[in-house]
């Protein structure tokens, strides 16, 4: 138990402290600081500008995907190193929320399925920023229930054509790939009929339309298929295999959420020490907010402690396991509850959501807005909760009123109806 | 004793539940999101028609004189429907300043102007960030005149008057009648958690201010009138509760996920019966609340805060667990889910924050113990 | 809306309260206020003699059961004219706690369901507390999952023979009487195969354990039946209708519990009042102790003025639905939480279990031990947010595993070991 | 960077392990309680055998020597099995008040002993009811000699001498080292919450009292050494809690209704699912206590304040759950349920209840971000 750096590790934080003095765009200091978590507030210059330059510097030294294989565009890290880097990175980590997915989760699907040619080809690109990545997994009848999707591909020659609808989608319209689960079997059992292939998001057929959201965003799209073609190449694992392949990025969307867990604590506690709530009285002075604070504070500190817990035992070669779950389920009500109870702090003028006018720059009021969604994107916390109750307490699987059912016969709200 | 709203109250329940039915489908308040204007004229001047609001106003300045009970039980359906109305400021407010405080000559002039929807009144403590007290309260009055900025003004910019709380030249904390259109006065739309019921920052520089009735009243009427707000806010919170529980029943019946209906789940079922629980225990709360202001009881500062401190939590409960039950579906701004959401925010902030009245609360359940 | 007593209510109350002043054993007062509810602290005089006696005196003066019809016990009272009754009877209902199943739902059970000479016989001895009644329903595999009882009734001639065994029995040690719900039809589905009686609780065969709880007390019992006969006559409904029967006796159960809504928020919030925490401090003086005091006193009043709608309700002629089970979902948990908060503010000598020594004579040590069982017994938080769940809110029954299924054909931990 | 327990600590668990389910069964536990001992001296002879508690206790003192990390190693298997052992009075606290404030002869002449288990100490500290503070502390010693009363006293019927706190002559708050043996000491057992670890009322009436070391600290040394002790409290807290999940998912695997086991029923997976993350949550501010602890760490305070925050809701949600999941069962005295939830209210008020760590965990927090 060592929560120091060893003499290695230090060194190795020097290094990539230097790096960060000589390179990072600290002209962005006070934009980034600004920025909540998951909303760059960058009006100097174009985000995705902004982003994709810091990525590309960082490539070039092999920083960007610090933990992957040199040949494919990493920086060979081991985790612990990969930490130290996130630490240090600290506020130009938010540069990097367009690369998240490609990186997380596209990236390490690709590793494992792709053939060795494609990953040398599009691998160092996705690391670069040079192509950004998104998934094509989610559909309006198939959100939590994710291996109910009914996007078609149907072989055709040498190719797949596709057709349906996809929903939740980030990045769809800056990606120029995607990571693509369809069914090719409808008349087998859900699981089994589903097929994987990453699609060139620029094919003829593809239709983005972003999803205006409750805080007025667009953060996830629609992505519409007609009768787009794939070729057969694209196909990762084979036919009737896909549900084995969208396990390797569900397993690593839980190690990439696992990483997030930064709750924004710290921020609360600072509000709190700087609201007047009387002379001479500041919020934090105040016994209930005292108590309320605490109990953020270790689930804040807990998550921090817990994702060191879960580096560790990657550092020991342990695989990311549903355990990771616990990050996200945490902090996206943590982050809801937070910012209720400072918005009750700020009295009326709580309402204020006009980033002018409101305290912090209204930092609460956009957190209000933002959390439900963070509760459901991801894994609801009611798919988090059965998640850790089959997977790591062992307990056994909700009835299925779908099994050893063809997928075409499973009860919808449609069938229901006509019954 | 008898718990409940009479027969005619119920009947006054149903008429005006089919009214806004009719007259506010949540298409009209995403009109008056859209159009920024804070508030649904048509649908007001419709109400002033109708004079749903008026039932605490007396008949002699325009009103229905039938009470309080008849208020709450407009309030309810005012909540349910999310209606783009300035109650909170002209009604559960102002009009009692006016009554309670107000000149003869005042009450002749703005009641019924009130209560037939030909005026709004709005009201101007808040000068920023921080719970409403006395000592906050900067805005000044000399000779007449008016100095100082409000913020956030509820309706501050469908307001035609307004009642500001300010200072006089011997610091005496007064209430002053304000015209809104009237030199001196600056204003502006401000965005708020919850644009269906508009807000603004009013700068008054040099406005021509008439002291309120005669002025000798402190801090004190404001946590009066508050309380006598406090309990048709219940309302509204209850009914928008209510509303987003009989949304999220609807949805999870309707929506099939692994071969079933979502509200098979027990995840879902136990979520929403404790959104059930929550809104009853506010309903009832709030019941009390409504005997006590109508009966004129001394316990009307407990029934207030208690039906606050319930009603704001099962609202903001219950349009959460709403955006939960609809999944994806309910964080897009397509879906209304997020109309509740923003109206709890609202709810729950207007008229002072939770902790505000759950102090209040514990102040007066001693004194009601003691 | 009125909460005040019309002249006729006041005029009611005044007798009541009369009654009550000429009659109460005023010299247990003490006692009685130190008796948190649900556990007597009688010492000057046996709890049983004492409660009879009061049950008795109430009998003969037409206030034991007062809504029931006159002819069986009853005071022929309106419902506000009870709760006018209940406020009034105050204190001294604590000792109304021997007969609360009795008047609460076994009556109600047998006035819907037994013949016209065995009410007359039997209620105005119940009403009287001359005969103690339990309620023979739980079994050790049967529940939350009532209708899974196992206990044999096997017709012989004019008698029926149990065989089996009922758990969780109140009162079983007093009772004269017995509810009990059997199995005479093994081979339908489990709803169908009951049948209802009541028994003698003297009967050759029937023996009774007390069980041991958590707090050191025994307020329920194991019963065991072997051979037990009893009369056809003594059947309610006919046989494979005891579900329906039971139903009778569960409806009544929640409005009895409904009725229970006193949470000792008063209590707590005078415990606050005076416990020191400092030169001249006390515990309501830090803003923590009345936030956490606030979010216990809308449930204490909303459970109050739940009640009281509930009552209003039943006086325009409403039957008591599924909504009741609230009360006991609400006030069970808030008691455990307030037990909670209150040790925490006793420091380390909230420990102290001791009554000559603990603080208010070990009242909040004493929930804190009784409150788990509170969330368990009549009904767990989880059945009753199923009640709610799928009978107020019309949402779908859990899918079930035992439907349409032969009852000895039903999964059990022993089939799935042997499986 | 490491957060985890190295391969040496974890198979010194494996072994502590074994050896606590050997020889300390929950009959073991229900035995002390039975027969009101307070403690199980037998258990304590041979965990003074296997010297398993003496690991932060220097060599030169009898002790192992190994450090805090194990202690905290051994702690959470100690809460496992709810061994009925003074550790949180001899081991935790008076060791250290030993080791930093004792003097060289009384280090020499106490802790051998508790390093063999040969002797107990305990703290009394506590008058009555209320928060531990200073200004509650009212026993004297007067010429040597000791008055007062102290309630209650952790292990104080089992403990040999205890180290008591009390005013001199010149009112200044001191430590004393006193004989439970000797002449001028009352005690009586005490029934507490959790039987399996005796409490006691120590009425001292001109007992002999032996200053602690230079008798120059003050009451920060409570503070500094409550804050040593929260950490294996914590880890106790952590072992009970995971015991108290295990228990409560083998029954619901194994409980059926309705003809399926009731493990699965989303109600119970999801209350399931919630303590298994308050645990986690719980196990991680344990580590990192462990290692300020273990590390001399300046952020000791703040790292003990939020294990011990969050140790105390995680033992107390999951002994609480673990009664509910098995429904009538659960509340009986004959299955273990309860001794669980019993320990957890111990744990939780030993060392001064939750309200007091939320206080020092914001303070030390705040410090932190300056």
């Amino acid at each position: 138990m060592n929560f120091d750096d060893t003499p290695e590790e230090a060194v190795f934080r020097a290094k990539a402290r230097q790096w960060i003095a000589d390179n990072a765009p600290h002209e962005l200091d006070a934009e980034l600081r600004a920025s909540t978590e998951g909303k760059l507030r960058l009006t100097s210059v174009d985000p995705l500008v902004a982003a994709r330059d810091w990525q590309r510097r960082k490539s070039e030294a092999g920083w960007a995907t610090p933990h992957w294989p040199v040949e494919y565009g990493g920086g060979g890290l081991n985790s612990i190193q990969r930490v130290i880097w996130s630490e240090e990175e600290g506020l130009y980590a938010k540069l990097s929320q367009h690369f998240l997915i490609g990186v997380g989760m596209c990236g390490p699907t690709m590793m494992a399925w792709a053939s060795e040619g494609q990953k040398r080809e599009r691998l160092p690109k996705l690391s670069s920023g040079e192509e950004i990545w998104c998934q094509l997994f989610s559909e309006p009848a198939a959100g939590s229930d994710l291996a109910g999707i009914r996007t078609r591909a149907v072989r055709d020659g040498d190719d797949w054509v596709i057709n349906g609808q996809k929903i939740w989608t980030s990045y769809a319209r800056e990606a120029r790939w995607g990571l693509l689960i369809t069914r090719t079997d409808p008349t087998v059992a859900k699981h089994s009929g589903l097929t994987m292939f990453f699609l060139d998001m620029r094919s003829p057929g593809v239709e983005v339309r972003p999803i205006r959201q409750m805080n007025n965003e667009a953060s996830f799209n629609e992505v519409f298929f007609t009768d787009v073609r794939i070729p057969d190449a694209q196909r990762l694992g084979a036919p009737g295999q896909g549900w084995e392949v969208a396990l390797t990025t569900l397993m690593n969307e839980r190690a990439t959420l696992a990483g997030r867990v930064d709750t924004g604590f710290d921020e609360l506690l600072d509000f709190c020490e700087r609201l007047e709530t009387g002379s001479n009285r500041r919020a934090i002075d105040d016994a209930r907010v005292r108590s309320r604070l605490a109990q953020f504070a270790i689930r804040d500190s807990g998550l921090r402690f817990t994702a060191f817990r879960s580096i560790s035992a990657l550092s020991r070669g342990a695989q990311p396991g549903p355990e990771n779950s616990i990050g996200k389920l945490v902090s996206a009500v943590v982050e809801q509850d937070m910012a209720q109870f400072a918005l009750d702090l700020e009295g009326e003028a709580g309402l204020l959501a006009d980033p002018a006018l409101a305290s912090d720059r209204g930092r609460f009021q956009s957190i209000l807005l933002r959390s439900p969604s963070m509760r459901i994107a991801g894994g609801s916390d009611e798919i988090l909760r059965n998640i850790i109750a089959e997977r790591v307490l062992g307990l056994p699987a909700d009835i299925r009123a779908d099994k050893d059912v063809a997928f075409e016969d499973i009860p919808t709200a449609a069938t229901a109806q006509r019954g | 004793m008898q718990f409940e709203f009479s027969d005619e109250q119920q009947e006054l329940r149903d008429s005006v539940r089919r009214f806004f039915e009719r007259e506010c489908p949540v298409t009209a308040v995403r009109a008056v999101i859209d159009a920024g204007t804070g508030y649904d004229p048509a649908l007001w001047r419709k109400v002033g028609d109708g004079a749903f609001l008026a039932t605490a106003i007396p008949e002699e300045y325009g009103g229905i004189g039938a009470g309080y009970l008849e208020l709450c039980v407009v309030a309810e359906e005012c909540g349910r429907v999310l209606a783009p109305l300035p109650t909170l400021s002209a009604i559960y407010q102002v009009a009692e300043y006016l009554m309670i405080a107000g000149s003869e000559a005042q009450k002749r002039r703005w009641l019924p102007r009130i209560a037939a929807a030909e005026a709004i009144g709005a009201l101007a403590l808040n000068e920023g960030v921080g719970e409403m007290r006395a000592d906050r309260v900067a805005a000044r009055v000399s000779g007449g005149r008016l100095i100082g900025e409000k913020l956030p003004v509820a309706d501050g910019m469908a307001a035609d008057f307004a009642i500001v709380a300010a200072r006089d030249e011997a610091e005496t904390l007064g209430f002053y009648l304000v015209e809104l259109d009237a030199p001196g006065v600056a204003r502006e739309a401000v965005e708020t958690l919850d644009p269906s019921r508009g807000h603004a920052r009013i700068v008054f520089s040099g406005a021509e201010a008439e002291p309120l009735g005669k002025g000798d009243r402190g801090w004190t009427l404001v946590e009066e009138i508050r309380d006598r707000a406090a309990v048709p806010a219940a309302f509204e919170q209850v009914g928008g509760a209510d509303r987003a529980l009989a949304d999220a029943r609807d949805y999870a019946l309707g929506r099939y996920a692994f071969g079933r209906p979502i509200a098979s789940f027990q995840a879902i079922k136990h979520m929403l019966a404790d959104v059930y629980v929550a809104n009853e225990l506010a309903r009832s709360n709030a019941y009390y609340g409504a005997w006590a202001l109508s009966a004129g009881s001394d316990k009307l500062s407990l029934a207030a805060a208690s039906a606050r401190v319930a009603a704001t939590a099962a609202f903001q409960r219950a349009s959460a667990s709403n955006i939960q039950v609809h999944g994806g579906m309910g964080f897009t701004w397509e879906y209304d889910c997020h109309l509740y959401y923003r109206r709890s925010a609202y709810l729950a902030l207007a008229l002072g924050g939770p902790s505000l009245w759950e102090d209040r609360l514990i102040e007066f359940r001693r004194a009601a113990a003691a």
